[in-house]
């Protein structure tokens, strides 16, 4: 079975053709289910490759043809399996199926229908060859291809200036990650001769991976930075997390399948799979520990506040991504990917329902909701499966591994991120209780909206069903009930990372912190004891800070763009006013030069006779003086 | 190398001849300002030339025809030209009134 | 006569025929000029085709002799042998073969793209069959005379046409391109028999001249031979090191590289859409194809003595021409100094005078020329529609022009080197190479992968993103002809991209004859 | 000193002395005749350096009908011109100085150039007379140039007559 895993990514490549030829005036049944029966038979595939690969060990694989020929070196293209891509496989396209079909009563009546699905199927294409890479330079081509599905899909409402500018900049910024990946495999090719994951891994624990002009170590510590930085861009971690909140500006799907379940999980399934380089270098896993550390306290501060349900879940999603690099930094590999995994399920569920509630209600502001669990019961109970587990309440799936994360951060001596963790996992709470409360419970602020609101019909219902199932039970698949059977299933690709034990009264403290924070969100929201506009006007400084998202935007805005800005006006200033001028005074010059020098021409030929006598004179006089012997 | 009875005039005498007769043609061309003159003067200068050609005919130690082939060009050449010339004279003087060189100048600046 | 003889003659032919003939329609004009590109790209597929990969060197030889200069003329090598024999000589290797296809195929899809109002058709395509005529000399020459000959006719065939059948300000950009250009060719000319007089043995000792067994020659693969074998010894190295920087002023001249490049925004901004495409497209990279030929093929240890001076102009020029395109509110001058941004890449990978890095420099150099080529074409044709090509004078293009607006994605996409166009193999092999021997400049240098994107999307996010003017409402998007350029140059970006082996291979050849030289 | 040298001296006297008078007479008529002295004097070396044919087309060419030419545009000009005596003026000084250093530096050059010694053993005419020699040289080896340069006196001719040509439209 394994060798057919290439029918996984084909399988949407060939709907995302098949639609290409259909046109953009395709009928939406045709396209919806080419795309949905294409892309559940290759969940299948997926299944079934899962399978293989777990029930016999052995079965991990690469497969590999020649593709172009650099001097002496030969680069290939191809495939493998592994324990950990065959997972990502299940979960890719499972969640893509869910919201293959989800987008069909959701995007239902949009002029660009058809196109919407081209791109959709272009994305799970490249998810799963990312997935599926056998190297490097393969996996960063299809990462920027799936940046470019990004990008055309937050632009997909390319006529809202929002959109384009969000499109531009969601790709802008992670292509600043994206360069320091492209730097860091080139310099794992160079040093290794190969961009294949199994030779550079060899090479590196070997300590064969040199330069000329740098160490071992800190060759292997300066990759593995550079290719975290390309996590970083992608996963939307600290300092360059700014792009995915603007992604919302693309529809609800693309947020659930793009920019919660899979994409930006690219970054983190990156680390995963450049493990071994990583565990080369402590330096690096601590940086991957901090930045995830920083990133999931900070998305969860700025969480607390904002006014848009689609932000508050994308700050959410940033959080997330962070507990997860967190926990790849603290060697808690299978935690990290568990987590992935759970993450995927809960935080598509919470997109897509609440892209149910904004296809209901027609707006993202929580201001303008309330009360909607009357109109829309569906949604309201799967977005509280979603939220439960998001906040990490027994037994839903992210308590298992969020916990398990938590355990381990503390058990690897990182106390001071495991007190990050622990705050944001109050905060976590709060925020996603805070955003249930005001859209589902309470009276309806905006009762126009209120009025018009209604389910979106089984297409909608069915994933946010499916998906409240796998964010309830998903985290059995890793507890100490099943004897941490996915942990198990994941080490099997080899030594990679530590393995924590549970600990009953941690789990106990963070479920209690969880609870704790739904109570505040409940006090302030469900039951106002306390008015938040008070608490807010408290915090004064703080709740600026957070509702303004500590104020990055203002601050990237003004010194990378506006120095980039500047440094464009300053060249093109010195193009034009100093090179240009400086040719253009030499056609000056050469003008006046030229004004005087005309008259010398007097008409008169015996004149210019004489001047050539001359000339003919020195010229001999000289020819001969070299000559010698005349004088 | 060379064999016979020595040639009774030496090569540098016929040159400097012709040498001497070209910078006084030159100086003619340079400074008359009668344009048949200054015609008058270039054909002192290929006559010079034509002389040099013609002593090399002879006083080389590979000694062949050809000087005096190409000096015969060069009469008939130089007769072109002053026939082409002295048309040309005509028409400037019938056009301009002058057969002054110096009143020429429709090329000043 | 040979194959490739055939090949650059073919689009000559055409134009003396649309010149001479009298009383030809403009569609006759259109017809023939078309016939004679599509002969010489025929002829390249031919010459692809019977091309032999177990050769190294020239093939398909066709050598039309002149007249000779006797030793004692040229002065060269007064005792030694050798009467320098003047005459035109092509032939193809690696290297050439795909630019040959470059030309000829830009060349066609420009007569494709030309607008029928066109006035003097005769004069039009008279001089752009010339021009593609020159730049396939150029491209397959195999002796200096044929090489700078052919130069010097893509220098006033470019100019006519910029001078005559420009648009704003076309006479001051026409001049500035040829007096920049033309002293470009006086400075490659000294340069090049420079190298042949050295190799010769004019300076210095004589003893190129008794090792090699050559007199004065202006054959390439004799001169490359005598220099890859004799040069050390025979060539003071103080002459060599000069020779070296007129060649490396030609380059950076013919090239536009900066501070010698504003002749070509200037000249993109006044040139029509097919002078455009074959300036942009073709005519910017024979300094690259210079440099390659006469700088890392006859002056190997030059480049590397040289090649942290070129490596740092190739970053310079990467992020000059990156800022200065952000800056730009033309989208024709924004093209022109992404070209150059590109082309810095071309500098950094002949700089780092390895295997990748070289092969990078040659694959850069096709993907520009098809990715600014299509670019052009896309621009030509919004600005047929609107007007204008000033960038904040557009907006909203996707919805009145949604296939004009989705090939130009594309373009942009390949030009900023997104993987599965060529744009990113070329990019990927130039940036290998570059970090391999230079590795910190070559950092500074991939700052210009962010800058591209930055640049590109946002000329992109104000043309075709955005609500749309109303202007521009009523507007018919591409033609059926308009879809031949567009779809043919958009097919092959992706197709070098996805199976980039294929002119790899031919590539790799070169890259292993000028490695034999230069490792 | 033999025969022939003797005469040589004397003829190139004649020569730069018809060449000397040529540029010091101011009658341009006095010129054109001084000129005439020159062409005949020079056909007398070409006699003395054993080319009679050549000698003999310089007397018929130039003497006579070069010179006669000249006389008739003379005539057909301004006959009355005349040349001003030597004027101190920058380029009339500036020739003489330019000439005077011309002819030094070619008499130095040609003293100083070890000229070959004359083989006089050889017969340029191949056994033939002069003009026979010349005249199958002309038409075997220098057929293609002899045929041009007719062709280039009838464009000449054609051309001085239709330059010469009083045009009426000139009125």
């Amino acid at each position: 079975m394994v060798a057919y895993a290439w029918l996984v990514p084909l399988l949407p490549l060939v709907a995302y053709i098949f639609l290409l030829c259909l046109g953009r005036r395709a009928p939406e049944g045709i396209v919806t289910g080419v795309s949905v029966v294409l892309t559940f038979l290759s969940f299948l595939v997926s299944v079934a490759v899962f399978r293989a690969v777990g029930s016999n060990p052995d079965q991990v694989a690469a497969y590999t043809f020649h593709w172009l020929t650099v001097g002496s070196r030969s680069i290939s293209v191809g495939f493998e399996v592994t324990h950990l891509n065959a997972l990502m496989l299940v979960v890719v396209t499972l969640v893509s199926t869910l919201v293959l079909l989800f987008s069909k009563g959701y995007m239902h009546h949009d002029d660009r229908f058809a196109v919407f699905y081209q791109y959709l199927n272009l994305f799970v294409f490249s998810m799963l060859a990312l997935v599926i890479s056998p190297n490097f330079l393969q996996l960063y081509i299809f990462w920027e291809m799936v940046g470019l599905c990004s990008y055309l899909l937050v632009g997909f409402w390319y006529f809202k200036p929002e959109a384009a500018l969000a499109a531009k900049k969601s790709f802008i910024v992670t292509r600043i990650g994206d360069v320091g990946l492209f730097a860091g495999i080139i310099l794992l090719f160079l040093a290794s001769g190969s961009f294949d994951y199994n030779t550079i891994f060899v090479a590196a624990a070997a300590h064969k991976l040199t330069l000329g002009w740098i160490s071992g170590q800190a060759l292997v510590t300066l990759t593995a930075i550079l290719i975290f930085v390309g996590a970083i861009g992608k996963s939307a971690q600290f300092p360059l997390h700014v792009w995915l909140p603007d992604a919302m500006e693309g529809p609800t799907p693309v947020s659930a399948l793009i920019h919660a379940a899979t994409m930006v999980a690219a970054g983190v399934y990156l680390v995963a799979r450049a493990y071994p380089l990583f565990q080369a270098s402590p330096a690096a896993l601590t940086t991957v520990a901090w930045i995830g550390g920083i990133t999931a306290l900070l998305g969860a501060l700025i969480a607390l506040t904002q006014r848009d349900i689609k932000r508050v879940i994308a700050y959410s999603t940033i959080s997330q991504l962070g507990y997860m690099m967190m926990a790849l930094g603290v060697g808690a590999y299978a935690y990290g990917v568990f987590h992935l995994m759970t993450h995927a399920f809960f935080k598509a569920l919470l997109f897509l329902a609440a892209g149910s509630v904004i296809h209901a209600v027609h707006t993202q502001d929580l201001f303008e909701m309330g009360g909607l669990h009357k109109k829309l019961p569906l949604t309201t109970w799967t977005f509280l499966a979603g939220a439960l587990a998001l906040a990490g309440i027994v037994p839903f799936a992210g308590f298992w591994s969020k916990d398990d994360i938590m355990s381990a951060t503390l058990q690897s001596g990182h106390t001071v991120l495991y007190v990050f963790a622990l705050v944001a996992a109050f905060c976590t709470a709060f925020y996603i209780f805070r955003v249930f409360f005001l859209t589902f419970t309470g009276e309806p602020r905006n009762p126009a909206k209120y009025e018009n609101a209604h389910e979106g019909g089984w297409v909608m219902n069915l994933p946010l069903v499916v998906l409240a199932v796998l964010a309830t039970v998903g985290g059995f698949f890793n507890t100490p009930l099943n004897g941490n059977g996915l942990e198990k299933y994941l080490l099997a690709d080899g030594a990679v990372g530590v393995t924590y034990s549970e600990n009953v009264p941690l789990m106990a403290l963070s479920v209690v912190i969880a609870l704790l924070g739904i109570l505040l969100a409940a006090i302030l929201y469900w039951r106002p004891l306390v008015k938040p506009e008070r608490l807010a006007r408290g915090f004064g400084f703080l709740y600026q800070l957070s509702y303004r998202k500590f104020f990055f935007d203002e601050i990237y805005g003004a010194v990378v763009v506006g120095g980039g800005k500047v440094m464009a006006a300053i060249v093109d200033g010195v193009d034009r006013y100093i090179v240009d001028a400086i040719v253009k005074l030499v056609g000056r010059v050469v003008y006046y030069l030229g004004l005087g020098l005309k008259y010398t021409q007097t008409g008169q030929v015996q004149t210019y006779g004489v001047v050539a006598g001359f000339g003919l004179f020195i010229i001999l006089a000289i020819a001969m003086y070299r000559v010698g012997g005349v004088f | 190398m060379a064999g016979g009875a020595p040639f009774p005039i030496p090569t540098g005498s016929v040159l400097a001849l012709a040498a001497i007769l070209f910078c006084i043609g030159l100086y003619g061309a340079l400074t008359k300002r009668n344009l048949i003159i200054v015609l008058v003067s270039i054909e002192l200068m290929l006559n010079a030339a034509n002389i040099n050609l013609v002593a090399f005919s002879k006083l080389s130690d590979k000694p062949s025809l050809n000087g005096q082939i190409f000096s015969l060009f060069t009469i008939t050449v130089a007769a072109a030209e002053i026939a082409v010339g002295l048309a040309l004279l005509l028409a400037i003087f019938r056009l301009r009134k002058t057969s002054e060189v110096k009143d020429l100048d429709v090329h000043k600046w | 006569m040979g194959l490739v003889f055939w090949l650059v003659v073919a689009p000559l032919i055409a134009g003396l025929v649309i010149l001479l003939v009298p009383r030809l329609g403009a569609a006759v004009h259109r017809g023939l000029a078309f016939l004679g590109s599509a002969a010489a790209l025929v002829l390249t597929a031919v010459a692809w085709d019977q091309f032999q990969y177990n050769i190294t060197g020239f093939q398909h030889v066709t050598a039309l002799y002149w007249f000779t200069l006797p030793s004692l003329w040229h002065g060269a090598n007064p005792n030694g042998p050798g009467n320098l024999i003047i005459g035109l000589s092509f032939g193809v290797d690696g290297l050439s073969l795909p630019l040959l296809a470059l030309t000829s195929l830009i060349s066609l899809l420009a007569i494709v793209a030309a607008k029928r109002s066109v006035e003097r058709t005769r004069e039009y395509y008279f001089w752009i069959s010339l021009v593609t005529a020159g730049l396939l000399g150029v491209f397959c020459a195999l002796d200096l005379f044929t090489f700078i000959a052919a130069l010097e006719i893509t220098l006033f065939a470019m100019f006519f046409l910029i001078y005559i059948f420009g648009e704003e300000r076309r006479q001051s950009a026409a001049f500035k391109f040829l007096l920049y250009r033309g002293l470009a060719t006086v400075a490659l000319l000294v340069a090049l028999v420079g190298i042949a007089y050295g190799a010769a043995g004019a300076y210095g000792s004589q003893q190129a001249a008794t090792l090699s067994g050559t007199g004065l020659s202006f054959d390439i693969p004799t001169l490359t031979n005598v220099m890859h074998t004799v040069s050390t010894q025979a060539f003071s190295s103080h002459a060599r090191s000069w020779l070296f920087l007129f060649l490396l002023l030609a380059v950076f001249i013919e090239e536009a590289f900066v501070p010698f490049h504003t002749w070509l925004p200037t000249a993109h901004e006044s040139a029509d859409t097919p002078t455009s495409m074959m300036l942009g497209g073709v005519l910017t990279k024979t300094g690259a194809y210079i440099l390659l030929r006469f700088g890392v093929g006859l002056l190997p240890g030059e480049v590397r003595q040289y090649g942290v001076l070129i490596a740092v102009f190739g970053a310079i020029n990467i992020l000059y021409g990156a800022f200065a395109a952000w800056a730009q509110t033309d989208w024709r001058r924004l093209i022109a100094f992404g070209s150059i941004s590109h082309m810095g890449l071309v500098l950094l990978g002949i700089a780092a005078l390895n295997a990748v890095g070289l092969q990078g420099a040659m694959f850069m150099m096709v993907s520009s020329g098809l990715l600014t080529a299509l670019l052009f074409f896309l621009v030509g044709a919004i600005k047929d529609r609107t007007e204008t090509s000033r960038i904040p004078a557009l907006g909203g293009l996707s919805r009145s022009l949604p296939m004009l607006s989705g090939f130009l994605l594309v373009a942009a996409l390949g030009s900023l080197g997104l993987p599965l166009t060529s744009g990113f193999i070329s990019e990927v092999q130039a940036f290998i190479g570059g970090f391999d021997t230079y590795p910190v400049i070559s950092f500074v240098g991939v700052l210009g992968v962010i800058l591209s994107a930055v640049y590109l999307l946002y000329a992109m996010q104000k043309t075709t993103f955005g609500p749309l003017d109303p202007r521009y409402g009523e507007l018919v998007d591409a033609t059926p002809r308009e879809y031949v350029p567009a779809l043919v140059l958009t097919a092959l970006v992706l197709f070098i991209g996805i199976d980039p082996k294929v002119i790899g291979e031919l590539f790799g050849l070169s890259v292993n004859a000028l490695m034999r030289i230069g490792g | 000193m033999s025969g022939p040298l003797i005469a040589f001296y004397v003829i190139s006297l004649c020569i730069l002395g018809c060449a000397v008078l040529m540029l010091s007479f101011r009658k341009v008529i006095y010129m054109a005749l001084a000129i005439g002295g020159v062409f005949v004097g020079c056909a007398a070396i070409y006699l003395l350096l054993g080319a009679e044919f050549v000698g003999v087309a310089q007397i018929l060419i130039y003497a006579g009908a070069i010179t006669i030419l000249m006389m008739f545009a003379i005539m057909l000009t301004n006959h009355e011109a005349t040349e001003p005596p030597f004027q101190w003026n920058a380029r009339n000084v500036a020739s003489a100085v330019g000439c005077i250093l011309l002819g030094i530096l070619i008499l130095l050059v040609i003293r100083s150039t070890p000229w070959p010694q004359p083989d006089t053993s050889v017969d340029v005419n191949g056994g033939n007379s002069n003009p026979v020699a010349i005249g199958m040289a002309l038409f075997k080896q220098y057929a293609i140039p002899f045929e041009l340069v007719s062709l280039l006196l009838i464009v000449a001719l054609v051309g001085a007559v239709i330059l010469a040509q009083h045009r009426k439209e000139d009125e």
